[in-house]
């Protein structure tokens, strides 16, 4: 198995206001010393309470963001030392799917422009093959062709969490980055969006990055998961292995069931964040 | 009981009280012969008159002025005059590095000497008909070197009125000088001049009562309100501004006397008194003012005749829709008579661009730079027929020797009567070489409560001495 | 305490709640569950006569045998904070940033129940206590952004108990919150319920949070209470397509041992399509349209509740499902 | 035409009756405006001089009409020429983030200390008063308010999902400034020219009423404010006509302003 | 705090550039002093002989840093018109001006949160309609216009205020019936455009979570108003009001030139006039402070009133 994504060592950290006049500047260290792989077809879960650095991950994964240390290499080129132009047309084969699927579409543009964006940068296609290849995505994800043509505006939330993964899929990427995908859905829609992940999956061998807290998610989802806190990645490994014997004590609060504790007052009082 | 209190307005704010260092007309309107004396005045017919000089005598060759002071005159700071003070005034306007507004006044004289306290003997370089009356101007007013650094701030002179209080931006007060050799009954014990701009908040301000007068109205249309009104005298009388619509001799196309003869064709001047003046205007064919004896009417020179004005600009070669920029001063007189000239431009072929300016850049611009093509401006000096020898550099660009000689001749002349007839041919000079647009002479608008008295209908001069004002049952 | 009879409420003509009825028994845990847009919301600030000004409300809502539905605001207001209070779902947005915690929970016990500067503060300092915020006394000057999210949550809540209410609103009030702070949270809702024989109303499309807290529920769908009865018999064996699907489409995380490193990843049941908008909703069973069991009378007439076996089950269709057998 | 807000209905009603005579006075007015009869003055209305004849004999349906054109045409090219001015460095500075940004926006902090009729009255001292300089002086006060609001919604924009998304489809900062943020800000933008020309009108009044504006024979509101605030005694048509003339635009563009921006605003949509 | 040098950094950064700004257009505008000043029948000589003693013929970078010499000492320079220090001819006219401004402004803000209140809290009812058509006809009325018809109306006809002037402070009364119609023209307008924000800002506020928590809570309309919504609804109300200033800063220079008021503005349009460089310097300097300064207490003002600003977050 190929693998199509590697992080070693990756940190990041966010400068914070200063404190004092002339005091040095604190920084927040959302990602520390990072280190995973990502083979083809695999999905990979991160799991972590909030602030404890999917995100920032996510964003140094797709480039967004540049790290303060460490290397990231997707499908075998170091995304920081290649040249712009060459990072473009690298971008076909890693793409992304947002958490809110009201604020990844552009509200201004018919989702079909959307879905062909990530196609204009490649100039070998023409608009007839654009429009083919967003009809052929856009029928992947269980919409019409027809579709293309409506404002997001015009879609229920899962739709256009659909018409994202459509976008997502279009230039036939080897890795998704999917930042809590289904969060902001409804129980019943969140189904229908990780089984259509899934199938994708397995249609295209695409490699996925899961972000989710939810632990059930995730346990359904991915093959293998990193448990994040603090920024670093405390733990990893296959899911079952990792959520059924968790060495770390972090992954087992996680995984704690609230109900199964006692309900003692103090206790309550020391754990609560 | 009378009421020996008044409050007059006027448009132009002063920056400085100091009439020999700032030519701003509101100094000499509110100061001059009322703070400030000069050796002599003018009284409201234009004829000189003694002030600190009670009297004088003039050489037979015309070079020589002696002139007996007043005696007993102390300056508002208790200060004694003496001729002193008279030299230390002459010589201060006089000197190298005097910035006096009019230093041209000071020009003729080539000596100033002082036999004796009260006498003052001041010798001319050549004959100058104006010069007794050039000394009764603010520029030559008599102040004392003990107090002259002050009067940009409190002017001190000799004056039937002594400065009071001056609120920049608001009002300046002048109180009785109770020390007065000349003492009158019932003059005003306290006179207010409140600083008003603008025309419409002068005449809100006489309706509600707020001011007792004000002299030079700006606003002609709203007379027939006031003369409606019982509670409101309208004074309309005569200044030395003549209105003109200069033409820059200097360059083309007004170079070309047909070309500026056209324009004297194409202006119809009663239209342009009606319509900027409201008619409180007398037409004038060239550069003097009618109310003096010597005024020949010209203004039928030129009839207004656009079909000759047309003929005449095709003969000067100037094509019809030839655009020329009129740069005019921001003065109501200017901005109002704009629009009609520009219409009646218009009606002789001439593309007219109306252009307002500031006044500090009309003066840098227009009349400094020599940077325009027409504009209108009044001309308020008295006698300023002058103007027309100033030569290329002068914003006429007009330079005429034959003129220069004839003006010479003028200055020399003691005999009124020779004189008036020198004059005469040179208003038809000027006219017959149609060097401007002659328009109107500005009129002397004032509105005033109906109870007072003693204020100067007419401007001969730039100032208005308030000594004889009084309220009437 | 409440007894809410054929409450409906309506935009523009569209029924977003359609006759509406049950009974908040006082002490009683009420679970409300359902989708988005369901009209969960709506429902509850009908409890407190808080409806959308746009909302035509009719039906009736009887609190102590006082009817309520048409009553005036004033009297509403004087029964806000002491029979009902209410809990809303972002605890960051539902606090007054520029009031510390103190004035937030003490300012409806000076105003409803005229205590004193110094008593209200000793009353919210308790409070704070109750549910469970550490170091009461520092939080009581601090302002909202300074507390975590879950802390948040407990301080909105003691200011809707600082008046004592017979009844608490709790609308999602947990979805801003990690799963880890909203375990927590639930679990005070329900001791607080029953420490002071509270009734409360718990809202949430989240199965197992309602599970967690309340003894009875009813589920939600296009404004329609489509079933109801024990929360425990209910997930345990719903009897209408809808709560099944609710129930199926949910992963779950007990299940993964299930699931051997390397095996085939199980598809997720789900419910298809989503949820109208109102002026979409069919006429008759709201359901119609995503119902695996839709016969064709569905769409256009509106099933009549049936009563279930013993107990207190209701449900809403046609043809509701057939009991599931008891597991062992 | 459903449920378009009441502002937008009279604010268009005003702007268009204003816009429409402007744009007839380019074809055909009562009266030729630079003909002056003061044999004519103080007309009352009549079938000849609808509204009457100012003091100069001029008919004032046809000064109002030209007048109309001309401040509306100042305003019309301040607002653009500053609004794309500012517009464009808004986004520049929203784009770029960092130092850009900071002086860009310095820049426009620096502008705004400036009092704005104080600029124009230098401008109009330095080049004279014409059109152009009115024109001019306008544009400038306008640029860093554009400025301003488009830096701040390109930065929103610049923080939303769709833009990383571009970015992640190797989108460059010109293509994303084009396709995303212009047209997510476009109506922000017309929203803030709407009332800011509204502020232009006011201006150009201003300025006209202080002799820095439009130059005769073109009539302008401000000037004949101006010229006829004497004669408010003989003929209170003459000021309260232009004066009604002013607040009438102003009040069109300010309520077409309102209408936009309820038309625009999202929730509007949500709560259909 | 980085905070407060942070900011002073910038108001001497921004008066240097007003400056050089200035003392550059001054420059440019045609206009000689000394030709203003001594008029058009001067002799050459008198106007050069001037121009040396008011330094004029120094070079301009020269007379810049000369002056700018001058305000390390504080010496803001002598108005070349007037003849006096700079700072006596402000300092005489500056109580006249900010009495009218701060008038102006703390009337402002008492009339626009009393409308805006009123309007929000009656939302779709006819007193909104008739406060915020009232409110756009005020934003719509030019200043000057306005002005002429109150002193028509108050002075001319019915004669309780004076038509303009200022008597001076010795007689209060009398001095603050003279301000009663130049505050009301800049606060009728200023406050139209205020009381729309504060409208807005509460009703936005209105819908907010918070604002339904305390309804939730049992609190009345008005103590929702005053005690929760309307201190939220300050932000953006306190941000307008510190740009109004601005403008308050220019209408004051067309009010004090409507009603002839000795104040800073009326000074301002003579100086420029004048060409009176100094004054213009100083005044224009003057007016940035002021604004620049109002933004500092803007930024002051949201800290005292939101405690998330306070701890230097974002
Ligand atoms: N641009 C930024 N500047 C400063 N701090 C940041 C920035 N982006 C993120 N952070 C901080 O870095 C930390 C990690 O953030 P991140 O968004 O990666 O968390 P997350 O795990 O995705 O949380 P969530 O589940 O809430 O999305 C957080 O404390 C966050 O506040
Ligand atoms: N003010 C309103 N105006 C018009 N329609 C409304 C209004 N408030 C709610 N609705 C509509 O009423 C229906 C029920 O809304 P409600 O907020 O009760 O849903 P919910 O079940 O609470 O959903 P969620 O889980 O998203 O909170 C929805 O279709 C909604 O669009
Ligand atoms: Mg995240
Ligand atoms: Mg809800």
């Amino acid at each position: 198995m190929s693998v199509v994504l590697s992080l070693s060592g990756v940190s990041r950290a966010y400068p914070l206001p200063r404190r004092r006049l002339l005091g040095p500047r604190p920084m927040l260290q959302a990602l520390s010393d990072a280190s995973l792989t990502l083979s083809a077809g695999e999905t990979l879960g991160i799991v972590g309470e909030s602030g404890s650095g999917k995100s920032t991950l996510a964003r140094l994964v797709m480039g967004f963001d540049r790290p303060d240390a460490g290397r990231i290499t997707v499908l075998g080129q170091d995304i920081n030392a290649l040249p712009a132009p060459e990072l473009r047309r690298l971008r076909a084969g890693f793409q992304m799917v947002f958490q809110d699927p009201f604020g990844s579409l552009d509200p201004r543009r018919p989702v079909g422009w959307s879905i062909a964006e990530p196609l204009l940068a490649d100039p070998a296609l023409d608009a007839p093959t654009r429009r083919k290849r967003v009809a052929e995505a856009l029928e992947q994800v269980g919409l019409r062709p027809a579709d293309g043509a409506k404002f997001p505006h015009q879609f229920s939330g899962g739709q256009r969490q659909r018409v994202a993964i459509a976008r997502g899929i279009v230039t036939r990427p080897r890795l998704l980055v999917a930042d809590e995908p289904v969060s902001a859905l409804d129980v019943s829609m969140q189904g229908q969006i990780l089984n259509l992940l899934s199938d994708l999956q397995a249609q295209m061998g695409l490699a996925m990055l899961f972000i989710s807290h939810d632990l059930a998610l995730v346990a359904h989802q991915c093959d293998r998961v990193a448990v994040m806190h603090r920024g670093r990645i405390v733990e990893s490994g296959p899911v079952a292995q990792v959520f059924s014997h968790p060495r770390e004590s972090y992954t087992r609060s996680l995984l704690a069931r609230p109900e199964t504790k006692s309900a003692d007052n103090r206790e309550l009082v020391n754990n609560t964040p | 009981w009378a009421r020996t209190e008044i409050t007059l307005s006027t448009q132009q704010e002063p920056t400085v009280l100091d009439p020999t260092a700032d030519a701003t007309a509101s100094i000499d309107s509110m100061l001059t012969q009322n703070v400030y004396e000069s050796l002599t005045s003018v009284n409201e017919a234009g004829e000189v008159i003694p002030a600190l000089a009670t009297d004088w005598t003039v050489s037979e060759d015309g070079l020589t002025y002696t002139f007996t002071l007043a005696s007993g005159v102390t300056f508002h700071d208790g200060t004694s005059f003496d001729a002193e003070d008279v030299l230390f005034s002459f010589n201060r306007a006089m000197a190298e590095d005097s910035t006096n507004p009019s230093k041209r006044i000071f020009e003729p004289i080539t000596e100033i000497t002082a036999p004796d306290a009260q006498t003052v003997v001041i010798t001319i370089d050549h004959t100058d008909a104006f010069f007794l009356f050039n000394l009764a101007q603010g520029d030559a007013s008599i102040v004392a070197p003990e107090s002259v650094d002050g009067n940009a701030t409190s002017p001190v002179g000799t004056g039937p009125f002594r400065f009071d209080s001056w609120t920049r931006g608001d009002r300046l007060t002048l109180v009785r000088n109770d020390d007065y050799r000349d003492l009158q009954d019932g003059m005003m014990e306290r006179i207010t001049f409140r600083f008003i701009a603008d025309p419409t908040a002068v005449t809100n301000a006489l309706m509600a009562g707020e001011i007792d007068g004000t002299a030079g109205f700006p606003s002609p249309e709203l007379l027939p309100m006031f003369e409606s009104d019982p509670r409101f005298t309208v004074a309309v009388g005569t200044t030395q501004g003549e209105v003109i619509l200069a033409l820059n001799n200097g360059r083309a196309p007004f170079d070309d006397i047909d070309a500026r003869r056209a324009v004297n064709h194409g202006l119809n001047r009663q239209e342009i008194i009606d319509g900027a003046m409201y008619g409180y205007a007398t037409p004038i064919g060239s550069f003097f003012p009618p109310s003096d004896a010597n005024y020949v009417d010209l203004t039928g020179l030129y009839p207004f005749d656009p079909e000759v004005a047309r003929s005449l600009l095709a003969d000067a070669g100037i094509a019809e829709g030839t655009s020329i920029r009129l740069r005019i001063p921001p003065f109501a007189y200017a901005t109002r008579s704009a629009v009609i000239i520009q219409a009646e431009m218009a009606a002789i072929g001439l593309d007219v661009e109306v252009e307002q300016l500031e006044w500090a850049a009309w003066m840098d611009q227009v009349y400094n730079g020599r940077d325009y093509e027409m504009t209108i401006i009044a001309h308020t000096s008295p006698n300023d027929l002058s103007n027309f020898t100033r030569g290329p550099n002068y914003f006429y660009g007009y330079d005429n020797p034959a003129f220069n000689t004839l003006w010479d001749q003028i200055v020399a002349t003691a005999d009124p009567v020779a004189r008036g007839a020198l004059l005469q041919d040179a208003q038809r000079f000027v006219a017959d070489e149609a060097v401007h647009g002659f328009l109107f002479q500005l009129p002397s608008l004032g509105v005033y409560r109906t109870e007072l008295s003693g204020y100067w209908v007419s401007s001969p001069v730039i100032f208005s001495p308030l000594a004889d004002l009084r309220w009437t049952e | 305490m409440y007894k809410i009879r054929n409450l409906s409420l309506s935009f523009d003509g569209h029924e977003a709640v359609r006759s509406a009825s049950f009974d908040i028994p006082r002490g009683a845990r009420l679970g409300l569950v359902g989708e988005s847009g369901c009209g969960k919301s709506i429902t509850a600030l009908a409890l407190l006569g808080m409806a959308p000004a746009s909302a035509r409300v009719s039906g009736s809502i009887e609190i102590d045998g006082q009817e309520m539905a048409a009553a005036p605001e004033r009297l509403w207001r004087s029964y806000r904070a002491r029979k009902v209070a209410m809990v809303f779902q972002e605890p960051l947005s539902a606090l007054n940033p520029l009031k510390r915690v103190g004035d937030i929970i003490a300012e409806p016990m000076r105003l409803h129940l005229r205590l004193d500067r110094r008593a209200a503060r000793a009353r919210a300092r308790d409070l704070l206590v109750e549910v469970g915020i550490p170091d009461p006394e520092a939080r009581l000057d601090q302002y909202p952004h300074q507390l975590s999210g879950g802390q948040r949550q407990r301080v909105l809540i003691a200011a809707a108990l600082s008046c004592d209410p017979q009844l608490l609103v709790a609308d999602e009030p947990t979805t801003a919150l990690d799963a880890h702070v909203a375990g927590r949270i639930l679990d005070l809702l329900k001791r607080l319920s029953e420490t002071r024989d509270m009734a409360l109303v718990f809202i949430s499309h989240d199965l197992e949070a309602v599970a967690r807290v309340t003894e009875e529920m009813l589920v939600m769908y296009g404004g329609d209470i489509v079933e109801r009865g024990p929360t425990a018999q209910l997930l345990a064996d719903p009897r209408h397509p809808y709560t099944k699907g609710l129930i199926e489409a949910r992963p779950r995380l007990d299940a993964l041992t299930l699931r051997a490193d390397g095996a085939p990843r199980p598809r997720l049941a789900s419910i298809p399509g989503s949820v109208p908008a109102l002026a979409d909703l069919p006429k008759g069973c709201r359901f119609a349209g995503r119902c695996p069991i839709e016969r064709p009378a569905c769409a256009g007439l509106r099933p009549a509740v049936s009563v279930l076996g013993p107990g207190q089950r209701q449900v809403r269709c046609l043809a509701p499902l057939l009991p599931a057998k008891v597991p062992a | 035409m459903r449920n378009l807000p009441v502002s937008l209905w009279i604010g268009g009603a005003l702007v268009g009756v204003i816009a429409l005579a402007a744009l007839v006075s380019l074809v055909w007015t009562p009266q030729d405006f630079a003909t002056v009869a003061v044999s004519e003055r103080f007309q009352p209305p009549s079938a000849r001089y609808w509204l009457g004849t100012d003091q100069l004999g001029r008919d004032v349906l046809t000064q109002l009409m030209v007048g109309a054109r001309n401040s509306l045409t100042i305003a019309l090219v301040a607002v653009g020429l500053g609004g794309a001015l500012g517009t464009a460095l808004g986004l520049l500075a929203g784009a770029k983030g960092g130092w850009t940004e900071e002086i860009v926006l310095r820049l426009a902090d620096f502008s705004f200390a400036f009092p704005a009729l104080l600029f124009a009255i230098m401008l109009a001292a330095a080049f004279g008063p014409s059109f152009a300089n009115a024109v001019v002086a306008i544009a400038f006060i306008n640029i860093p308010v554009f400025v301003r609001v488009s830096c701040a919604s390109a930065r929103q924009v610049w923080q939303r999902d769709y833009v990383l998304a571009a970015r992640a489809s190797a989108r460059g900062g010109l293509a994303i400034t084009r396709d995303h943020v212009l047209p997510n800000i476009a109506a922000i933008v017309i929203v803030q020219a709407t009332i800011d020309f509204a502020g232009a009108i006011l201006i150009e009044a201003a300025l006209s009423y202080l002799g820095l504006g439009v130059q005769p024979p073109e009539p302008s509101w401000g000037r004949m404010l101006s010229e006829a605030q004497t004669l408010l005694f003989l003929a209170p048509q003459l000021t309260v006509l232009p004066g009604l003339c002013i607040v009438a635009t102003v009040l069109g563009f300010n309520l077409l302003g309102d209408g936009l921006r309820d038309l625009a605003d999202p929730r509007r949509e949500k709560a259909r | 705090m980085p905070f407060l040098l942070r900011r002073l950094a910038g108001l001497v950064a921004t008066l240097t550039g007003i400056s050089l700004v200035v003392f550059a257009v001054m420059n440019v505008l045609p206009g000689d002093p000394a030709l203003t000043i001594l008029g058009l029948d001067s002799t050459e000589d008198a106007r050069a002989a001037l121009s040396a003693q008011l330094g004029l013929d120094q070079p301009v970078w020269a007379r810049y840093l000369d002056w700018l010499g001058g305000i390390l000492q504080s010496d803001f320079g002598t108005s070349y018109a007037y003849r006096v220090p700079v700072t006596e001819l402000i300092l005489e006219r500056l109580p006249l001006t900010l009495t009218l401004g701060l008038l102006a402004s703390i009337l402002t803000i008492a009339l626009a949160t009393a409308l805006g209140v009123f309007a929000a809290a009656r939302h779709g009812k006819a007193g909104d309609w008739v406060t915020m058509i009232l409110s756009q006809l005020g934003i719509a009325i030019p200043a000057f216009w306005l002005s002429i018809l109150l002193v028509l109306l108050f002075a001319v006809t019915l004669r309780v205020l004076p038509s303009g002037g200022f008597p001076g402070w010795a007689e209060p009364l009398e001095a603050l019936k003279s301000l009663v119609l130049p505050v009301t023209a800049l606060v009728l307008v200023q406050a139209s455009v205020l009381a729309r924000v504060t409208r807005a800002s509460v009703l936005e506020v209105a819908k907010l979570d918070y604002a339904r928590t305390a309804r939730a809570l049992g609190l009345s309309p008005r103590r929702v108003m005053w005690g929760h919504v309307l201190p939220n609804a300050l932000v953006p109300m306190v941000t307008v009001a510190g740009m109004q200033l601005a403008g308050l800063i220019t209408g004051t220079i067309v009010i004090e030139n409507v009603f002839f008021l000795p104040g800073l503005g009326r000074l301002m349009f003579q100086a420029i006039n004048n060409r009176d460089l100094y004054t213009v310097q100083a005044l224009v300097l003057l007016f940035a402070s002021i604004v620049v300064i109002v933004n500092f207490l803007v930024d002051m003002i949201y800290l005292l009133i939101d405690p998330r600003l306070r701890e230097g977050r974002s």
